[in-house]
């Protein structure tokens, strides 16, 4: 079920790209779509019924019944990367504010020769 | 043996085709209702050219008219004269048709170098007019070549007199294209634009004087003693003895004047294209012919 | 010598950098000449060595895996890299000590991505060497190059959200990221599914390695980006992205059906890269839309995979590396020059200063491939290797080739032509330029004409793909 | 020495020149000419050596085979004459410069590498080095070169790539790309490679020699390149597309691996279709160069028509066919490189390419017009000179096989020689004499002597062709066909014989009688040129009295309207620039969403279509 709102959320946020002409509103596109495919990472690890994947008392070694960790360590750097992503991507967002004036797409006049 | 055989042809050419041209003028004369001059007056032009003074415009000028006196002449002694001949299986046709042209370009540099703008005109509708009649002639040759597998005139004067068929029977129509193509190559009308004496001072000719005169009047006439040879030696069987093959030349002479003297004059591009017209046509259809025939 | 340091040391560089202002560049100096070095220590050798990473033992930790044709790369990489530097090192960029710090990463990141055996590990070394690719694309001096590098972002970002999501596919199928691993266990997996990763992963790395049709970003950015950012981008990323590419869709995935369409999409790329480089009329933008077509030349025969492919693979990407090193650094010294890369503007430059003509020459025709050049041999090894597989494909290539030398020579003329407008004053060929660009001249010109056994690495890289073995690759 | 160093030495020679050049220009051109010199008298002087040496791997398992057979010997010898001689020509030009050395020893490099190769992966190498280096030599004179050179760019690479593509096919097929191990197998080869190996072959051969449809490089290129280049591009460069021709044609015989093919007046129907292209080569070519007023645009298009002769005699194949082309490329190489480096001399001294602004240039330059009158004297195919033989022997192939259409080709571009060659003696040598060239000096010694050596050779193999048809029957010998009848002066084919000796003999008896009359006449007066016939006019301007320009212009009306078909090429570049501009607006769009709609459909597509 989650998975299939993961990819509902990927879709959107393509769909949000394709049809977007403002500069920040495809960068949220392309955060709706990162946060699509983080989730679809998240979901791969659960585990149904599944415990908490530390070593404890309550936790008995043998059952193996864990939530996959993995999958969450994934996302961590996933997310940190996006975050890096999203950032330099308004920074350039600026700086075509900058030096063009707008940042509506149609708007913008970039040589196409 | 050679070089006397070599003289005799040379003379024999030089009074038989000086004397042809004297009676030509007369009968051109006679079809415009003129008197015309005496048949020997040629020669008396050609002594008289020689003996008077003259003008150089240098070297080239010099050069050219010797180049071309000395390949004509050298082309002449490859035309055998019915029992008259001279280099007997070395008298190539290509090596007459190619050796001839060092006369041409030799009198073109002269009368080029002469500096006078009417030559250089004349020079370059001689040579225009040159791709024209030659093309069909040289089809034609292929033909004959190919059926005999031997381009040597003197070889094939002795097959066709052997076999008592010339080629003007057995290809009339190649025969009538090579008439045609000979008109051109002795300049007679309507294909003597390039000399044409009215529009621009006879063309090539215009700065020659005295003995330059002389000699190329002399080297024209062993010009159209090689052109009209080669003709009958190719097509009418040449001839047993001298008397014969000198009998067939006057005859096709004769032809070829009673023709131009009736005629009036091409201009360059015309002649080409009534060249490649026609003449092409009938050479091409000849040469299959005769191809088909032989059997390759 | 532990290929650690070639990550660890320019990675170092650049956090120290970010405080270190002025020096910063005096870093990036240091850590290219250290990690050409290195990469010469590690060039001697032969096999394949994996190094465990913090102790985790395969397939649980990461591991750096290098073999034979990773040697050559490095090699290549990161002399490549250094020569570039010191090719543009006359160039001023505004904040030019922070741009070094993204130089840096960039260097970390391509060693990473050559090295890393891991496939989420490939994934954090790709986004860092992109992110460093989108600054330096951002680096030209016209706005242009911003809004080109925000579409490279857009594009880039979509593309390595692809490519996780078809490593975490791959993931939740076979319950590894070790790439070796996951190579054994993906033959036992449903097709569709691994298709689905396959092609995921395709689309991601596609971007990165300018496959048709991901690389719509490719010819804005090189023809914008600063000089030295151009070159990098131009000549070392592909090296690094091909090698990506070759690990984890021909090692890892190895679908026959994938390769095909890797086969076709090549193709295609060379034809539209070759056409449509033929009319341009501003220098970079041909040579972005070259490097596009060879670019689309080496994917396809990686998808023809046999020995002869890989090695013709190989050199091609080595004599585009070294190619296009000479040709955009020129470039971007004749655009400052004669004020524009556009085609009349250049015209005669070369006249004016010949180093100029024999330094983009050399480039031109090695990217070609004529006789004398290095080009010309991985061309031999390209038809040899296409004709193998059918008989069609070398015959498109040679037709795009013959486009292609057209118009090269055509810039090559532009360059030497002579024109009545030039003033007779020279411009002078920057030093560094000269001395790297007389280094590659050097380079492609040797690897062309020495004997075949001088060149045994390159037999190494095909045989390697003979054995295409897992667990060669990954060193468990 | 090695076969092997001789190229290396050759290779070597060019950086180091290079070099040397930037210190001394003279040094360097000095030593160059003299390294092609030795080259040449190297290559000479293996006369009768048969050998091979195979070094160098290029590629997995192939290397590079060198070899002296007769073949390699007699176009070797050939075309290293004509570069060593252009090498001397060159000293005393003015344009010096170090690249231009670098690359002409690349040049000369790759020709020798060419015609001595022994299988046709190290032809095609060679080769290729050869054509990229004069490419970049083209343009390095004249500002117009630059849009004829890239024709000869994309019709070298048509040809390179077509023959590189044949190469591969026939290693991957055969195993082998050895010439005479590849003759062993075309015989048991299928029917469709065999054919597909030849039309590529034919591809590179007739673009190299800038035959029909593949000559409109030669006009743009020969003409523009600087003038010392020309000599070598048009004499030797365009003689190896001859050398593969004659692979193609003797070596590996395509009259007897096509056999099975109908065949037309003898000659196979592959060869035949070779022999057309030939033939509407020779007759492009001869009514191009008449109507051309630039005088190395002309020699260029006489090229083209030449360089048909050889592709139409070495398609006709045959005794008569092969010797008479294998001969017509000695005769061309020779009067094509004499026609070249005197105007050459000419332009060295006039600055000049048009013939209309120069002429009477032959009192002011007697040697380089008497180089030029030899040589065209040669091309036009008039006896004394060597020109008449080739052209003989092919016509007496023609005759054999009964083919009258290609006979007209070939009577066409004899005929319609003379007109073009007659041009530029009348341009430039004779007629009027330009008030601004009256201080014009003969060409320095440096200049003379190269076309005094290949004038000499034009007459020499004029007068005793049978010397340079001895060794050509070796060639045909080591090849398997039949040799000529020789004796010491006559030549004996088909359809007779013809004594080259007892020709010029004939000559100049005539000549000596000729000369005899002259003298025997009053001295003429010497005037001047200005001093001529005009109605009574008199002249003041020398520049308007010279008759030359348009000197055709009836001819030239006639051919007015015919189709240009030098235009296909560059028409072919629009279509690509189109192409391109469609592409570029489907698949490069300005915006992101572009790229990312087409990523994603492609993604989707090829899921679909792989499931």
């Amino acid at each position: 079920m989650i998975q299939y709102f993961s990819i509902m959320l990927i879709a959107i946020g393509i769909y949000g790209l394709l049809s977007q002409k403002n500069l920040v509103k495809l960068i949220v596109s392309l955060n709706i779509m990162e946060l699509g495919v983080n989730i679809f990472i998240i979901s791969i690890g659960y585990v149904a019924d599944g415990k908490v994947p530390i070593l404890s008392p309550i936790v008995n070694k043998s059952s193996m019944n864990f939530v996959d960790p993995l999958p969450q360590a994934l996302v961590l750097t996933a997310i940190v990367i996006g975050v890096g992503v999203t950032a330099l991507a308004l920074s350039l967002v600026l700086k075509v504010k900058e030096s063009y004036g707008t940042i509506e797409l149609d708007e913008i006049r970039g040589d196409n020769a | 043996m050679t070089i006397l055989k070599g003289a005799a042809l040379l003379i024999l050419a030089f009074i038989y085709t000086v004397t042809l041209e004297g009676i030509a003028r007369k009968i051109t004369a006679r079809i415009q209702r003129r008197y015309g001059p005496p048949f020997w007056q040629n020669f008396i032009d050609i002594f008289k050219a020689l003996t008077k003074h003259s003008i150089s415009h240098g070297f080239i000028f010099d050069f050219g008219v010797l180049m071309a006196f000395g390949g004509t002449i050298a082309t002449a002694l490859f035309i055998p004269a019915g029992n008259l001949v001279v280099f007997p299986g070395l008298d190539n046709v290509f090596v007459v048709i190619y050796l001839l042209a060092i006369g041409l370009l030799g009198m073109a540099m002269s009368s080029v170098g002469s500096g006078n703008p009417n030559a250089g005109i004349g020079i370059g509708r001689a040579l225009t007019q040159m791709l024209g009649y030659e093309l069909p002639f040289l089809i034609v040759l292929v033909g004959v070549f190919f059926k005999y597998k031997n381009s040597s005139l003197s070889d094939l004067v002795n097959i066709q007199i052997e076999s008592g068929q010339y080629n003007a029977w057995i290809m009339p129509l190649g025969a009538l294209v090579a008439f045609i193509s000979l008109l051109g190559m002795l300049g007679k009308k309507p294909f003597d634009v390039f000399i044409a004496p009215a529009e621009i001072a006879s063309g090539p000719l215009v700065e020659y004087s005295g003995k330059y005169l002389g000699m190329l009047l002399i080297q024209h006439s062993f010009s159209v003693f090689i052109e009209i040879g080669l003709f009958v030696n190719l097509f009418l069987g040449g001839g047993r003895t001298v008397w014969e093959f000198l009998l067939k030349f006057f005859i096709v002479f004769f032809a070829a004047v009673i023709i131009s003297a009736i005629m009036p004059r091409f201009r360059v591009e015309q002649a080409v294209k009534f060249y490649w017209k026609w003449p092409l046509i009938l050479s091409f259809v000849q040469a299959i012919i005769v191809i088909m025939a032989t059997g390759r | 010598m532990n290929p650690t340091w070639l990550i660890a040391l320019p990675l170092g560089f650049a956090f120290l950098g970010i405080f270190a202002g002025k020096f910063s560049k005096a870093f990036l100096w240091i850590a290219s000449l250290a990690n050409a070095i290195i990469s010469l220590f590690i060039f001697n050798g032969n096999g394949v060595t994996s190094y465990i990473i913090g102790g985790w033992i395969p397939p649980y930790g990461i591991n750096l895996v290098v073999n034979d044709m990773t040697r050559v790369f490095l090699l290549a990489v990161n002399l490549i890299f250094l020569l570039a530097l010191v090719a543009t090192s006359a160039e001023i960029l505004k904040k030019d000590e922070k741009m070094s710090v993204a130089f840096m990463l960039s260097l970390a990141a391509i060693n990473g991505i050559l090295l890393t055996g891991d496939l989420f590990n490939l994934f954090v070394f790709l986004e860092i060497s992109a992110i460093s690719a989108y600054i330096m694309a951002a680096s030209g001096k016209e706005a242009i190059s911003k809004f080109a590098a925000l579409k490279y972002l857009i594009l880039g970002s979509i593309a390595s959200s692809f490519y996780l999501l078809g490593v975490i596919v791959v993931y939740a199928s076979t319950g590894t990221l070790n790439m070796a691993d996951a190579a054994a266990k993906v033959t036992s997996l449903n097709p569709n599914v691994l298709l689905a990763a396959g092609l995921l992963m395709v689309v991601g790395l596609g971007v990165e390695t300018k496959l048709f049709p991901f690389n719509g970003w490719a010819p804005d950015v090189y023809a914008n980006a600063s000089g030295r950012g151009s070159t990098i981008l131009a000549s070392v990323f592909p090296i690094a992205m091909i090698s990506a590419f070759i690990r984890v869709i021909t090692f890892v995935i190895n679908s026959g059906k994938l390769n095909e369409l890797i086969i076709v999409l090549g193709i295609t790329t060379a034809i539209i890269g070759e056409v449509l480089a033929f009319s341009q009329k501003r220098m970079k933008k041909m040579l972005a839309y070259s490097s596009i077509a060879q670019a689309g030349v080496i994917l396809m025969l990686i998808g023809i995979g046999s020995s002869k492919a890989y090695i013709g693979a190989s050199m091609l990407l080595l004599n585009n590396g070294f190619g296009k090193l000479l040709l955009f650094s020129v470039a971007s010294q004749i655009a400052l020059v004669a004020g524009s890369d556009h085609f009349e503007n250049v015209t005669g430059v070369g006249r004016k200063s010949p180093l100029f003509t024999l330094l983009f020459g050399a480039g031109a025709l090695t990217i070609v491939g004529m006789p004398l050049f290095f080009g010309f041999r991985s061309k031999l090894y390209v038809i040899s290797a296409t004709m193998d597989k059918s008989l069609w494909i070398p015959a498109v290539i040679l037709i795009t080739a013959a486009i292609e030398v057209t118009y090269y020579f055509r810039w090559i003329f532009n360059l030497v032509k002579a024109d009545a407008k030039l003033s007779e004053k020279r411009s002078p060929v920057p030093f560094g330029l000269a001395l790297a660009g007389l280094l590659a001249v050097l380079v492609v010109i040797a690897f062309g004409i020495v004997p075949e056994a001088n060149l045994d690495f390159f037999n190494r890289i095909g045989d390697l793909s003979i054995q295409l073995s897992k667990t060669l690759m990954g060193g468990m | 020495m090695d076969l092997s160093m001789i190229i290396l030495i050759s290779l070597i020679a060019a950086p180091i020149l290079y070099f040397l050049a930037k210190f001394s220009h003279k040094i360097a051109y000095i030593l160059f000419s003299f390294i092609q010199v030795f080259l040449f008298v190297f290559i000479l002087l293996q006369k009768g050596i048969i050998n091979t040496v195979s070094s160098f791997e290029i590629m997995d398992g192939l290397k590079l085979n060198f070899g002296f057979t007769p073949i390699n010997w007699y176009f070797g010898s050939i075309i290293m004459l004509i570069i060593s001689m252009s090498a001397i020509f060159m000293i005393s030009i003015k344009k010096k410069s170090p690249a231009k050395l670098l690359l002409l020893s690349l040049v000369s490099t790759g020709a020798i590498g060419a015609t001595l190769s022994m299988d046709f992966l190290t032809l095609v190498i060679f080769w290729e080095l050869s054509t990229w280096s004069s490419l970049i030599l083209i343009v390095l004179d004249k500002e117009k070169s630059f849009r004829e050179a890239i024709k000869y760019v994309s019709v070298s690479a048509i040809g390179t790539y077509s023959m590189l593509y044949a190469v591969f096919y026939i290693l991957k097929s055969f195993g082998t790309v050895n010439y005479l191990e590849v003759a062993d197998k075309m015989k048991v080869a299928p029917e469709s490679s065999k054919i597909l190996i030849f039309v590529l072959f034919g591809i590179m051969a007739l673009a190299k020699a800038g035959s029909f449809p593949l000559h409109i490089w030669l006009r743009g290129s020969h003409s523009t390149a600087p003038d010392e280049f020309s000599p070598i591009l048009s004499g030797a460069l365009t003689k190896i597309g001859a050398y593969l021709l004659f692979i193609m044609v003797a070596v590996i015989p395509s009259s007897s691996i096509f056999s099975w093919l109908p065949s037309i007046g003898g000659i196979t129907l592959v060869n035949y279709v070779l022999a057309w292209l030939g033939g509407i080569s020779i007759v492009v070519g001869t009514v191009m160069a008449i109507r051309m007023e630039d005088v190395k645009e002309l020699i260029a298009f006489s090229t083209v028509s030449n360089s048909g002769y050889i592709v139409l005699a070495m398609a006709l194949g045959g005794t008569y066919g092969t010797i008479g082309g294998l001969m017509h490329v000695l005769n061309h190489a020779l009067a094509s490189a004499a026609m070249f480096m005197s105007m050459a001399a000419v332009i060295h001294r006039t600055g000049t390419t048009k013939m209309r602004e120069m002429g009477g240039l032959i009192t002011k330059m007697p040697i380089t017009f008497a180089a030029y009158l030899v040589a065209i004297i040669s091309v036009a195919g008039i006896p004394p000179m060597s020109g008449f033989a080739s052209k003989w022997l092919i016509y007496q192939q023609l005759v054999k096989n009964g083919l009258p259409f290609l006979a007209f080709a070939a009577f066409f571009g004899s005929v319609g020689s003379f007109m073009y060659v007659f041009k530029p003696l009348t341009g430039v040598f004779l007629g009027q004499l330009k008030p601004e060239h009256k201080n014009v000096k003969e060409a320095p010694f440096t200049m003379i002597l190269p076309m005094s050596i290949l004038t000499l050779l034009t007459i020499f193999w004029g007068i005793l062709p049978s010397n340079a048809i001895s060794f050509i029957n070796k060639i045909v010998h080591y090849t398997g066909g039949k040799e000529i009848q020789l004796t010491f002066s006559r030549i004996i084919a088909l359809t007779g014989q013809w004594d080259s000796v007892l020709v010029t003999m004939a000559f100049f008896v005539g000549f000596i009688i000729a000369f005899i009359i002259f003298l025997m006449g009053k001295k003429a007066r010497q005037v001047d040129l200005m001093d001529t016939y005009t109605g009574g006019e008199f002249l003041y301007t020398a520049e308007l009295y010279h008759f030359v320009y348009k000197m055709y212009r009836p001819f030239d009306r006639m051919f007015e309207k015919w189709p240009s078909m030098e235009n296909w090429l560059t028409s072919l570049s629009y279509k690509i620039k189109e192409l391109g501009a469609l592409l570029k607006t489907l698949f490069y769009p300005k915006y992101p969403q572009g790229y990312v709609a087409v990523s994603m459909l492609t993604l989707l597509v090829a899921f679909w279509w792989l499931r």
